[in-house]
């Protein structure tokens, strides 16, 4: 097996409770495999800057195989490193690569976490008394509006008559803003949060605090209010990393479009917390095991968006590897809130 | 306190007297002070002349304990003592008034006196404090108001308020740094007076640096007279005539004579017109409001006022540095709004008050700030877009010669300029090229009898030769000398005119108190 | 000593007086250099023993800095890459701080002058020429960023509020109403997951400068910061804003246009800060979205004290920063330590070159007088 | 469906309550702000000693377990911080308002490299005041669930109103800070006195930071500030330097931070961002109104190099 170093780079700190916590875990499963190095930075951000690292990581450490892992590196700056470097390769997290349109030397990853958002949804519905729910989000783009529809839709599995309530931040990382937004739900008589943030762990905090149940997001917060978690939906990307490590190794080729959910080991869910009552652990078992085997569809016709319109027509049922569902840009009824 | 103290604590309100003993100081290798020996005793006026830069403050300044003497000694009450800092000479009663003032604009009065003092409580019971103030004002020759943050009374009413803490503080000898420059001549009187009555009665003594014969003569028993670093001589007033003690002030010098005035003829052509301006003053609350004032080429006209009342308003309006409500200024009968085209158009020539906060930047060099006025402009009178460095140089070289400017260079920056030689470079800018009207705001303040010759007889120059003046000074004498007419200023309105040749001065002051 | 004045041989050489002009010089020139590097010096060492304290070892640490900062031509270009967008933010400062504002807002102008550059390529690019296409964006950035600091230096004379706090509230304002524009009017529907403008055809986009992989944003930077210079120093406009600097009462007397000289000054500064906005657009990113909210503004305000807001000193330090910032990744990669490792270096660094203004004027042998008298 | 919203008065009672929240943050910087700059001194990097101060007091409350330690520490790094900040600008000709900006970043710096193995564990909270007990709408019981530090500094700026007028110290501090010359002519020692207030302020600067971390949002991470230390500095001119106007305004920025999310909880959501920039927009719009070119700004201290 050949030596080959591997970087990793990530926009914010390594070690925030979240989205870039969850890449660190799989850049450390990477570490533990033999003949690798691994090389890692941390906080930098979408500009010439995360070109000149990547440029940095295979000019000066030798990097074969980069990961940069933030979702605004791909256009232009990782396009434009793949371009000048040919034989370096770049995976990309976020779906974007497309046959034809993107060299070969690069390619994206993704999961299919809104599936772990519905199965979120279903412990919520159980366990809402007001029947409305709540959703602090970063920006309405769709992999987060995939994610709140998923949760609303999980949700009315149990009670078509809940409601889910969403507040934009604005921004990736805000915690005085995620808290207020947290806030302002339980305010309104929201009973189960959750969120898409880059750091969940100040509305998981908040919300249990205010006495709501929390439902956690890319990494396991259970233990920030472990009486008022109900479940989370967890990335598993070490299974990711390293898979793609070991091919590199054994000079395979490297898939350029890989995505996967549950039943893929790319996303997984946290163990259920105790404030899920009996039915609800059913109920989530149930759609649980329905998903590992694959082609579940969350969104299936007929599904109007808030505004009424017809979203998916009645015969229509999309599986979680639809392209559909990558450009996202409604909002389910029953989620009270607008995209824009 | 770790000092040991030889003399007993002086009672308040008790005179006590202090000599000097072959005091020196040096400042590197320049010797400010050179072995001066002068004796104040207890109960006396004592008066301090020389000239700018004689070396008066230095001396004070070494008996306060700001500056610590080379060498020579000290003592009060005919004992020596060490003197290490202000401090140590409060505890020996001694307390000096500053030619600049030392109270915090923004405290009033009572929090000004209060914090002054050597001991204040953690906590300051102000019903207390207030008792014992208004208790304390009773005894005081002048009524001052004292909740009001010193930054709104007037310059009279602050020098005033710095005697007054003096006294509040219990000292009993008494330093006065040229304590009269910003007071009218009644105020002056009625200060100077008051303060002698209490030297007469035993209460204090007082060592007075003035550039003013006449108030020496007034009001002083004795005089010492200082020229560069040394004592030149010393007197009782009585035996000395003003012109014995200018000669020792400046040795054999000839002081710079006024031209002869050139009378201002029937038909001289107005310069500066302005009519029924009214605009804010800086607190906002009150306006000012000038009615008609008309300036005559070639005649000198005087503001004459008690500071506060309007002058610096005034002269900002003109400067274009303060909007007006409403009303017309103009220059040779075209609206005037102050900018540099009207300005250079016109030959409108400014020297305001405090000249390094006024009208220099004081970080920029003595060569750049000369050039203020002309750097924009090629030789043949266009615009310039570039600076011409070179051309600067040698302008202001020429300069500095012809006013006598003493720098070390023309590139040092102008704030380590005396004070008198900033205010000659200034009017080096200002008064070099045609001027046709040229408004000058206290020229001479705090500046030596030589060098305010110097500069009057500029001024006088400029107007022979048909510039028109504006002169505003808070010194009658001054304006009684220069000008052609007086106009006094009160409560932001011109209340009185005279011709100066007439003027009657009680009743200018009377105008100017606001009894009219 | 007698000079023959007429032997051509003894001139330069033997006359110690045709020596004095370049003596005198090298003294005041020599007193910043020699300054500045016994501060960084020093701040170095103070590094050191922090990074001692955490048991790492600063030989190393320095070695990765010299390496991952200026150690190869890739080096030397990455930091160069950095430091391009912070000529102009910190121009943004040092310029009104010639005439004593502190404006610390530049970040608004930057973003707003990346969303004014992409709202005129939309209609332009694909159909008209290149050139004009970039030029345009940049006025439009220019305008925009001038608009925006000038307001500051407008409502600092006009309305007299101090500009400090108004170009910071300014800034948050110009980066709500960014993520307004690039999340409403005017996003390309095709950018999913990140809003953002319609990215600019590749053969519109600034490309680099030839022989080198840095974009023409650092010639832009050095080229304002040499106008920056020359405004300030040789022309009687900046001679003119150096009086009101120095002090408004007094450039008022002499009829200077105060407020207009605020107003333009502050609208230039602003005008700088948003063509940087225009080159991350044109050079970097290529459409305008929330990455233009880098905190280059920010990093500029830094730049500029540094440099004691002169504008050729800019050129430098701005280099500087850049190649602390490009060798920060490989000390991470390197040596495990965190991110923040570059922000305590940088800390310490600044706070010892800024203390160590207070050595100017204190040691004679800088003094040109001495080497006026002494010869 | 049970109905527990409370619908659009949520609106008005959510300002309310992010007032009460969000502000605790702004007031301490403030008035350790005001402190130092009554004194003459302008200590612009106040945000690296709250993010500092925020991590102490996590840290220190994570390994002893004790909120108020965590307090206790954070004022005594902030005293550091401020006293380093005012040795370095008593040297002649050295800039206050650089130094700040290069200790903010120092202290963010310093902050985030040793702030690092304490993001993942849990410290406790600082204690509430149930104040809202009196009502039975869980809101106005979670509005009115004050914490301790928000009273204290609602007390401190009374405090230090009275204190300005009325005591030694206060004096002593505005003497220092009006003029320099009248103080060293009192005998005071202007550095030592800006030394000290400097420390003063640093340290309830420090305290901003231990609420954000020990109480709301209540963790610690690099993101934890979002400029309130920075945006505090410019709240002091704003109040015009008066402890009491710092409390206002903090008050109204608090309240208007809360004006964002308030609104889209009720379903007002068209344009969040510019909601998201009310308090800016209403701070520079009540500046502007409330400024005057010819009148000087009332209250500034006049030693102070920003409004010179
Ligand atoms: N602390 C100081 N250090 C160095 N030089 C000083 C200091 N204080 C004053 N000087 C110098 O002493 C000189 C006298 O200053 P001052 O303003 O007292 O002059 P003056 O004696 O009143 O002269 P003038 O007649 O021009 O008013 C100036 O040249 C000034 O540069
Ligand atoms: N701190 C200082 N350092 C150097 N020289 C000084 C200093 N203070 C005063 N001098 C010099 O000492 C001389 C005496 O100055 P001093 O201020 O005592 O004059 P003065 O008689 O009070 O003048 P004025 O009438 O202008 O107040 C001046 O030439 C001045 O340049
Ligand atoms: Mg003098
Ligand atoms: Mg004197």
């Amino acid at each position: 097996q050949g030596a080959l170093t591997v970087g990793f780079i990530y926009v914010g700190p390594k070690d925030d409770y979240g989205y870039n916590q969850a890449h660190a875990e799989g850049a450390a499963a990477v570490k533990a495999l033999p003949g690798v190095t691994v090389v890692e930075e941390e906080n930098v951000p979408e500009t010439v800057d995360v070109q000149k690292t990547m440029e940095s990581m295979i000019n000066l450490d030798g990097a074969a195989l980069l990961f940069p892992t933030s979702f605004g590196y791909f256009d232009p700056h990782m396009l434009a490193m793949a371009a000048k470097y040919p034989d370096t390769q770049f995976r990309h997290c976020g779906g974007l690569w497309q046959e034809g349109k993107h060299p070969a030397n690069t390619g994206s990853y993704f999961g299919y976490i809104f599936q772990g958002q519905y199965l979120n949804g279903i412990a919520a519905g159980h366990a809402t008394k007001s029947k409305k729910i709540g959703f602090v989000a970063a920006k309405p783009i769709p992999q987060v509006l995939q994610n709140i529809n998923a949760f609303l839709l999980g949700a009315r599995t149990v009670d078509p008559t809940i409601t889910c309530q969403v507040i934009f931040t604005g921004e990736w990382s805000l915690a005085v803003k995620e808290a207020e937004a947290t806030n302002a739900l339980v305010d309104q008589g929201a009973d189960v949060i959750t969120c898409h943030v880059d750091s969940p762990k100040v509305v998981v905090e908040t919300a249990a605090g205010r006495g709501a149940f929390v439902c956690g997001y890319h990494a396991n917060q259970s233990s920030l209010a472990p009486e008022k978690y109900l479940t989370g939906a967890e990335w598993a990307w070490g299974n990711v990393y390293s898979d793609f490590v070991k091919r590199a190794q054994a000079g395979e080729k490297l898939g350029n479009f890989v995505r996967g959910g549950l039943k893929d080991g790319f996303v997984k869910m946290s163990a259920l917390g105790p404030g899920v009552s009996e039915a609800g652990r059913k109920a989530f078992e149930a759609t649980h095991a329905e998903m590992m085997k694959g082609g579940f569809s969350v969104f299936k016709g007929p599904l109007k968006d808030n505004q009424g319109n017809t979203v998916v027509t009645a015969d229509k049922s999309y599986a979680e590897d639809a392209i559909e569902l990558e450009s996202m840009n409604y909002l389910v009824e029953g989620v009270v809130g607008s995209t824009a | 306190m770790s000092t040991v103290r030889d003399t007993p604590l002086p009672q308040a309100g008790r005179a006590v007297g202090i000599d000097t003993l072959d005091m020196t100081m040096r400042f590197g290798s320049f010797t400010a002070l050179d072995h001066v020996s002068i004796k104040v005793p207890a109960g006396s006026f004592h008066a301090l002349l020389g000239e700018n830069g004689a070396g008066k403050s230095t001396l004070v300044k070494c008996i306060m304990g700001f500056y610590h003497a080379t060498a020579g000694a000290l003592s009060v009450d005919g004992r020596e003592v060490v003197i290490a800092s202000p401090k140590d000479a409060a505890i020996y009663g001694l307390g000096m008034v500053y030619q600049h003032f030392t109270f915090v604009p923004s405290l009033t009065g009572a929090e000004n006196l209060v914090i002054s003092r050597a001991e204040v409580p953690a906590i300051i019971n102000w019903a207390k404090e207030r008792k014992d103030l208004a208790a304390f004002m009773e005894r005081m020759p002048f009524t001052i108001p004292l909740d009001r943050p010193v930054s709104e009374l007037a310059a009279g009413e602050k020098q005033k308020l710095e005697i007054v803490k003096q006294l509040y503080l219990g000292r009993s000898f008494l330093v006065l740094d040229e304590p009269t420059s910003v007071l009218t001549p009644a105020e002056a009187d009625e200060m100077l007076g008051l303060i002698r009555g209490m030297t007469e009665r035993g209460e204090l003594t007082v060592l007075m640096i003035s550039h003013k014969f006449h108030e020496v003569t007034k009001f002083a028993d004795a005089v010492s007279v200082l020229r560069r670093g040394r004592l030149v001589g010393t007197g009782k007033v009585g035996d000395l005539s003003t012109s014995e003690m200018a000669a020792m002030m400046i040795g054999d010098v000839k002081l710079a004579e006024l031209d002869s005035r050139v009378p201002v003829s029937e038909n001289a052509r107005p310069v500066l017109a302005v009519e029924q301006v009214k605009a804010p003053d800086r607190s906002g609350l009150k306006t000012i409001a000038i009615d008609n004032l008309m300036v005559r080429s070639g005649e000198i006209v005087g503001i004459a006022g008690i500071s506060g009342n309007g002058q610096k308003e005034l002269t900002e309006i003109l400067a274009g540095q303060r909007p007006a409500d409403s009303g017309s200024v103009s220059v040779n009968g075209q609206t005037y709004g102050a900018t540099r085209s009207e300005t250079r158009r016109n030959n409108v020539r400014f020297i305001p008050e405090e000249p390094l906060q006024n009208a220099c930047a004081p970080r920029m060099t003595v060569s750049e700030n000369l050039a203020f006025r002309t750097f924009d402009l090629k030789a043949d009178g266009k615009d310039a877009i570039w600076l011409n460095k070179g051309k600067m140089k040698k302008r202001a070289a020429a300069l500095i010669s012809d006013f006598k400017v003493k720098t070390a260079s023309s590139s040092s920056p102008i704030a380590a300029l005396s004070g008198g030689n900033v205010q000659r470079a200034v009017l080096a800018r200002e008064l070099t090229g045609e001027v046709d009207l040229l408004i000058v705001s206290n020229p001479c303040f705090g500046l030596d009898f030589s060098a305010v010759a110097e500069i009057r007889a500029r001024i006088m120059k400029a107007r022979n030769s048909g510039t028109a003046v504006l002169l505003l000074s808070e010194d009658l004498d001054e304006l009684l000398e220069m000008s052609d007419r007086i106009m006094v200023i009160s409560e932001g309105r011109l209340v009185y005119e005279t011709p100066a040749r007439a003027a009657d001065i009680a009743v200018i002051g009377a105008h100017m108190a606001g009894h009219h | 000593m007698t000079v023959q004045a007429n032997d051509p041989a003894i001139s330069i050489a033997e006359n110690p007086a045709s020596l004095r002009p370049i003596l005198e010089w090298i003294a005041r020139k020599a007193e910043p250099l020699v300054i500045g590097l016994a501060a960084i010096l020093i701040g170095l060492a103070l590094f050191s023993l922090f990074i001692l304290a955490i048991g790492k070892s600063p030989a190393v640490l320095f070695q990765l800095m010299y390496t991952g900062g200026f150690g190869s031509w890739f080096s030397v270009q990455n930091s160069l890459s950095r430091a391009a967008p912070l000529l102009l933010t910190a121009l943004c400062v040092a310029l009104p701080a010639r005439l004593g504002l502190v404006i610390i807002g530049g970040e608004g102008a930057v973003v707003l002058g990346g969303v004014a550059a992409a709202a005129m390529a939309m209609p332009l690019a694909g159909s008209a020429p290149v050139l004009l296409t970039l030029v345009l964006m940049g006025i439009a950035a220019m305008v925009v960023g001038g608009i925006w600091i000038g307001l500051a230096g407008f409502l600092r004379h006009y309305r007299g509020v101090n500009e400090t706090i108004s170009s910071l509230l300014l800034s948050y304002i110009a980066i709500a109403l960014m993520n307004q524009f690039v999340e409403g009017p005017l996003r390309d529907p095709a950018s999913l997951n990140k809003p953002s403008t319609k990215p600019l055809p590749a053969e519109y986009m600034l490309g680099n400068i030839p022989g080198m992989d840095v974009h023409w944003g650092l010639v832009i930077g050095i080229v304002a910061c040499i106008l920056s210079w020359i405004l300030i120093e040789v022309t009687s406009y900046g001679f003119a804003a150096r009086i009101a600097g120095g002090n408004v009462r007094a450039a008022q007397i002499q009829g200077l246009p105060v407020g207009r000289l605020i107003a333009g000054f502050t609208a230039i500064a602003g005008s700088f800060a948003g063509l940087a906005g225009m080159i991350e657009v044109a050079a970097v990113q290529g459409s305008a979205n929330a990455s233009l909210a880098a905190g280059y503004g920010y990093t500029g305000i830094l730049v500029a004290f540094l440099a004691r807001h002169n504008p050729l000193a800019i050129i430098p330090v701005a280099i500087l920063l850049g190649g602390i910032d490009a060798s920060g990744g490989l000390i991470q990669r390197r040596m495990g330590l965190p991110d923040a490792t570059v922000l305590v270096l940088q800390g310490m660094l600044f706070l010892v070159i800024l203390f160590c203004e207070t050595f100017y004027g204190r040691f004679k042998i800088f003094n040109p007088d001495l080497w006026k008298r002494s010869l | 469906m049970e109905e527990t919203g409370i619908g659009a008065w949520g609106v008005p009672l959510a300002i309310l309550a992010g007032a009460i929240r969000v502000s605790t943050p702004f007031i301490f910087v403030s008035l350790g702000e005001t402190i130092t700059e009554r004194s003459g001194r302008i200590n612009l990097g106040l945000e690296g000693t709250l993010v500092f101060g925020a991590m102490t007091a996590y840290a220190v409350a994570v390994m002893t377990n004790s909120p108020w330690l965590g307090v206790l520490a954070a004022m005594a790094t902030g005293a550091v911080f401020g006293l380093v900040h005012g040795w370095i600008c008593k040297w002649p000709k050295v800039n206050d308002i650089a130094i700040g900006i290069a200790m903010m970043q120092f202290g963010l710096g310093l902050a985030f490299f040793l702030g690092k193995p304490f993001i993942q564990p849990a410290a406790p909270h600082l204690p509430a005041i149930p104040l809202g007990f009196w009502s039975s709408l869980p809101q106005i019981q979670a509005a009115l669930n004050i914490n301790v530090l928000f009273l204290l500094g609602a007390a401190l700026a009374f405090l230090l109103w009275w204190a300005f007028k009325n005591t030694r110290v206060g004096l002593v501090l505005r003497v220092v800070g009006d003029s320099t010359d009248a103080a060293r002519a009192m005998g005071i020692n202007p550095d030592r006195v800006r030394l000290l207030a400097t420390a003063a302020g640093g340290s309830l600067a420090a305290i901003g930071g231990a609420y954000l971390s020990l109480y709301y949002p209540g963790s610690w991470n690099e993101g934890i500030s979002s400029g309130q230390g920075l945006m505090a500095v410019a709240l002091v001119i704003f109040a015009r330097w008066n402890p009491i106007g710092c409390f206002l305004a903090a008050l109204l920025f608090g309240g208007a931070g809360a004006f964002g999310p308030a609104l889209q909880s009720v379903g007002v959501t068209e344009g969040y961002y510019l909601f998201y920039a009310a308090p800016y927009v209403l701070t520079l719009v009540i500046m502007i109104a409330t400024s005057s070119p010819t009148r000087a700004l009332s209250g500034a201290p006049g030693a102070l190099s920003l409004t010179k």
